[in-house]
């Protein structure tokens, strides 16, 4: 007896979504059909398992001019100037191929953000791997970092900053997030939405090929396997040449008021595009698929309407200013073909060689889209963990503590990743990768931007409220130390199987602590992206939100704090609450001990606002600030006598104290005695010598330090 | 138009030049690469970028573009022309300038600053500098490495103009950062009028940027203009 | 016995060229427009002691698995160069 | 009449090939003692339209000496395929 699976079980729809889809047309939908609702209501596309819990994010400040629902969201920074922001994952497709993976990643966001009509100027690449000790975790990040630097460095956009970590349960599953800014005057803001009926829309960029048609959903189909399995890659190759065209191309038909709406073509292609743009107008539009411009020739409808052939994108045009924009696109050397034409609505009519493929309402496809509220259980398992605390005996010598931690790759030098990109281009990088939060200046204007991605997965996965919401403040003073207040956020959630209510359990209580830890700091979450199913071998991924933060200044510091200007002879100070006894998830636990335990302590949101604020009027101020993270206060103090090259002397503080992880602290070094300030501060010891001097707590020679610290990356991936 | 700087597609350090070149106090156009007309420049710079991609070899296509045909005239009318970085790789496709540059010797991209020695102050890029001189600048490359089938005879000829070094002006293997034959990172024509580097001054020409060294290249470059015009 | 290999390596049907493609165009720009196509590939020249060709052969094959080839976006054939 | 063929691009000797030197150094990381040489190279698959062979592989000549090799540090050969 043989079966066959129903087309739509294939797919990867459940018979609900089915029915529904069936209810929408009033009939059973054609092949082509059935296979766009299947993308457009696929978790990625449609965050059916997320959407519930995103509306606990808030956007409601006043500088927000456009909110999450966008392309990116973008917010105001006076004087007519835009700032254009939006992080997205491509961690599935660089596990499959890590350089084209992450290439390709980049080249996404970078249209998201050009696509509202801004100039991308800046890219961070938060990245997830596993242990470097392992041949093909170090292929996975060799080939993820060339892939980020082949493509942004190509398509010219800066990478400016970043973030890695590296565990166990990102062997099969290495997570690439990557963030993008873009800035532009207001005028200059574009929406995707279509109108004006008999406008044009008209297909900018590469040829459409068989890349990633579908993804997963529709590599499984039936319907579409007329050709050989082999010739449908589901690797995409990236081409920033062609992208670099393109975004120089779009910038220049919005300086000239040529366009009435524009989209970028993600996951499922023009299907999305269209409909999506026609959608989000209120309109309906036909698509001629003869039109569109092909890489390969005997592709069927169902191909090109899913492709996902990278660097394209649809701009909605008036019949007017057709002729220019071919003649503005054959001067950019990109191709152009006009494969749709806007109408009153709401249907989208796809037609493949006279014959209708394809009819369906075009909002439904985003607005009819499924929702659900999965089930959530915190893990029983969780009490034992919480209940074991983890403890620092009194005698260890806080000299070899660093010498394991500084050698950890999460912890020591990462210039074997920021030096492989390029982070100055464009003349704006006032502090560059390598400090905190990374400045950009707004040039010609006393405006600056200050840029962090934050996460802590593993800290996460003990308390994902508490995790979360701890690293939406680590986000914010590592731009306050730049001089720079909070000013918008967007996030990334990387999760496992959403299907498993531990698994949701983990997602909403991380929201909640981000989206509390965001109304805290009064920061709008601006954008964002789901990443679920980071799930390999029935192994989930430890829970990883990832915060992209922008800080904002205006003025900017004359001279912002830097982790290599201290000298001989300044002071040390801490400002930030008394250590609390915080090892859940500290380095210290983790990388000498080897565990993973207890319950991270808890911010309070109050003292976090004031330390956040302390920093950022400080930079103004001081030669160095630095964020107490990962390691504590003896990895910061090490950070900063090493990029100074200079030793230092802490005299009366434990080895505990020095270890401890308790958020919203920071370390500023300057001249005097004396500090002032709004939160808690006190003086802990001074700069000189040619050692890390912990007085009775231990010590190491900054030479050694400074060898260890610098070698942690290189010397694994030699 | 005082001097003209040259867009490719795909090429992407042009408007910071243009902006270094004002800091060095001259104006300067940017021309797109089918222009065939550079009239009234009296200087040209081809920028940093990744020029058709990169794509086949580094330079190799866009030598061919239209505008290079008045690139070459200016060359040989003793006019400045200045290749910065893809500018520089352009130029050597173009047997403008000697040598060829191929893939950094640990096969990957270099962003930091580097440091530089001044080996000749006979060149437009050069002249405002002191022989001896070490610059800080930053290198942004993935083909940076320079080669040349004749090392001696170009050694020989004192056109190299930049050589990679620490910070005191010693040559050591650490301090050649990409592998470069003899740690060559600029060269100049025998007539001295062509330039080529494969760091970036207009990077280096702000204090707030980390370095202002850069300067001192632009000014030369810049003063050039005046010489040759005067 | 030193035996010399080449491996040629290329990108698998299907899969985007854009080196291909853009020096396809700019032959066409410079004249040569009877050209219709263009892809890319490498070669790496390898040579190996070994105790036989069939030996060699084996440490190639295992040499491309390893490093030389990407087996995700690129297939390779291995030749004796003389 | 479609003729096929392929352009093989190669350093010359004696220039320095950090392709062929890295593969060199990561191949016997890996336990391939054996290596002595590695060397790098490109192919470039043209495809092009000519009333005969001769005249393909002149216009071929051509297309190598203007744009597909660079003389000043490269050689290359060119093949019909198959
Ligand atoms: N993947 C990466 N890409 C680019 N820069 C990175 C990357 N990882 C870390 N960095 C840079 O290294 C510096 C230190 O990073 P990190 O320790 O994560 O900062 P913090 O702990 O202050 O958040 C930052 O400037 C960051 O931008
Ligand atoms: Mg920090």
């Amino acid at each position: 007896m043989t079966t066959t699976t129903p087309d739509h079980i294939a797919l990867g729809m459940t018979d609900e979504e089915y029915d529904h889809v069936v209810e929408i047309l009033g009939r059973t939908p054609m092949a082509a059909e059935l296979a766009m609702y299947s993308v457009m209501w696929s978790e990625h596309c449609s965050y059916k398992s997320s959407r519930a819990h995103l509306g606990r994010f808030n956007s409601d400040q006043p500088w927000v001019v456009v909110g999450p629902g966008e392309n990116a969201g973008v917010v105001d920074l006076g004087d007519g100037w835009l700032a254009a922001l939006r992080i997205e994952s491509h961690n599935h497709p660089s596990y499959v191929e890590p350089y084209e993976g992450a290439a390709t990643g980049v080249g996404g966001i970078l249209r998201d953000v050009f696509t509202m009509g801004a100039r991308p100027i800046a890219v961070l690449d938060p990245l997830r791997f596993g242990p470097l000790d392992d041949p093909h975790n170090r292929y996975l990040f060799e080939g993820v970092v060339s892939g980020i630097a082949g493509y942004g460095n190509a398509v010219g956009v800066p990478t400016v900053g970043g973030e890695v970590e590296f565990a166990d349960r990102f062997a099969k599953n290495p997570l690439v997030n990557v963030m993008a800014l873009g800035i532009l005057k207001r005028e200059q803001l574009v929406l995707s939405a279509a109108s004006g009926e008999g406008n044009v829309a008209i297909l900018l960029g590469n040829a459409t090929g068989r890349d990633g048609i579908g993804g997963a959903s529709i590599l499984a189909s039936a319907s579409f396997e007329e050709g050989d399995e082999a010739k449908r890659p589901n690797v995409q190759v990236g081409d920033p040449f062609e992208e670099k065209k393109l975004i120089e191309a779009c910038l220049e038909l919005y300086d000239r008021g040529l366009v009435v709406a524009i989209q970028d073509l993600g996951a499922a292609g023009i299907s999305c595009a269209t409909s999506e743009i026609a959608g989000n107008g209120g309109m309906g539009m036909d698509v001629d698929l003869d039109k569109v411009h092909l890489r390969e020739h005997d592709m069927t409808p169902g191909e090109i309407l899913m492709s996902e052939s990278q660097e394209r994108m649809l701009a909605i045009v008036t019949p007017e200013n057709e002729p220019e924009v071919r003649a503005l696109a054959e001067r950019w050397e990109i191709e152009a073909s006009s494969i749709g034409v806007v109408t009153r609505g709401p249907q989208l009519r796809v037609f493949s060689e006279g014959e209708l493929v394809a009819e369906v309402p075009a909002a439904s496809l985003a607005d009819e889209a499924p929702l659900y509220h999965r089930p959530a259980e915190r893990p029983a398992s969780l009490d034992a963990v919480w209940a074991d605390t983890p403890t620092v005996p009194e005698d260890i010598d806080v000299g070899d503590v660093l010498r394991i931690l500084l050698d950890d790759p999460a912890i020591g030098d990462r210039s074997w990743i920021s030096s492989q990109y390029d982070h100055m281009l464009f003349l704006n990088t006032v502090v560059e990768p390598g400090h905190d939060g990374s400045l950009l200046r707004i040039k010609d204007t006393n405006k600056g931007m200050a840029l962090s991605t934050d996460g802590d997965a593993l800290r996460t996965w003990l308390d994902p409220r508490r995790g979360a919401a701890r690293i939406v403040f680590e986000a914010a003073l590592n731009v306050a130390v730049t001089g720079a207040r909070p000013y918008a956020v967007v996030d990334n959630l990387n999760f496992g199987n959403p299907e498993e209510p531990e698994v949701m359990w983990q997602f909403i209580e991380a929201v909640e602590g981000m989206a509390w830890a965001c109304d805290e700091l009064d920061v709008p979450v601006v954008g964002g992206n789901v990443s679920f199913y980071n799930q390999t071998d029935g192994v989930d991924i430890y829970p990883a939100p990832v915060v992209g933060m922008l800080g904002f200044c205006d003025p900017m510091p004359e001279r912002p704090p830097r982790l290599d200007a201290a000298a001989a002879g300044m002071s040390i100070w801490v400002v930030g609450p008394d250590p609390e006894h915080d090892f859940a998830g500290s380095a210290y636990d983790r990388v000498v001990n080897g565990e993973l335990r207890g319950r991270p302590a808890d911010v309070d949101g109050d003292l976090g606002r004031r330390v956040v604020s302390a920093a950022a009027t400080l930079a103004f101020e001081q030669p160095v600030l630095h964020d107490i993270s990962t390691g504590g206060l003896a990895v910061a103090l090490a950070e900063i006598a090493i990029r100074s090259g200079v030793g230092l002397h802490v005299d009366d503080l434990s080895p505990a104290q020095l270890l401890d992880e308790t958020p919203l602290r920071f370390i500023i070094v300057g001249e005097g005695e004396e500090l002032d300030s709004f939160a808690p501060v006190r003086k802990i010891g001074r700069i000189g010598g040619s050692d890390l001097d912990f007085g009775p707590s231990g010590s190491i020679p900054l030479d050694e330090a400074a060898t260890i610290w610098r070698d942690a990356i290189p010397r694994r991936m030699a | 138009m005082t001097v003209a700087v040259v867009v490719f597609p795909g090429t992407n350090c042009e408007h910071d030049v243009v902006r270094g070149l004002a800091t060095a106090g001259a104006e300067a156009e940017l021309v797109w690469h089918r222009d065939t007309d550079l009239e009234g420049a009296e200087g040209v710079v081809l920028p940093g970028g990744f020029a058709h991609g990169d794509y086949l070899r580094t330079g190799a296509i866009a030598r061919f573009s239209p505008v290079m045909a008045e690139v070459e005239r200016m060359a040989n009318d003793g006019l400045p022309v200045l290749g910065i970085c893809n500018g520089f790789q352009i130029l050597c496709e173009a047997g403008l300038l000697p040598g060829a540059l191929v893939a950094n010797r640990d096969l990957k991209f270099i962003c930091r600053p580097v440091h530089l020695e001044v080996e000749s102050t006979d060149s437009v890029l050069t002249r405002a500098a002191t022989r001896g001189q070490v610059l800080r600048i930053p290198l942004n490359s993935y083909e940076g490495n320079y080669v040349t089938a004749d090392v001696d005879s170009l050694e020989g000829s004192g056109n190299v103009i930049l050589r990679y070094s620490d910070a005191g002006g010693r040559k050591r293997p650490a301090s050649n950062p990409n592998g470069s034959t003899n740690a060559i990172a600029g060269v100049t024509n025998d007539r001295r009028n062509v330039a080529g580097l494969m760091p970036h001054p207009e990077r280096a020409s702000e204090a707030i940027l980390g370095s202002d060294d850069g300067l001192v290249l632009l000014e030369s470059f810049v003063a050039s203009l005046e010489l040759v015009s005067a | 016995m030193t035996h010399r290999f080449r491996v040629s390596v290329s990108r698998k049907p299907g899969l985007s060229d854009p080196e291909g493609t853009t020096t396809l165009k700019a032959l066409q720009d410079l004249g040569f427009t009877d050209v219709s196509h263009v892809a890319f590939g490498r070669t790496i020249d390898v040579d190996l002691e070994a105790a036989s060709g069939d030996d060699a052969r084996l440490a190639l094959e295992a040499m491309c698995q390893k490093l030389l080839a990407n087996p995700v976006i690129e297939s390779y054939t291995i030749e004796e160069r003389p």
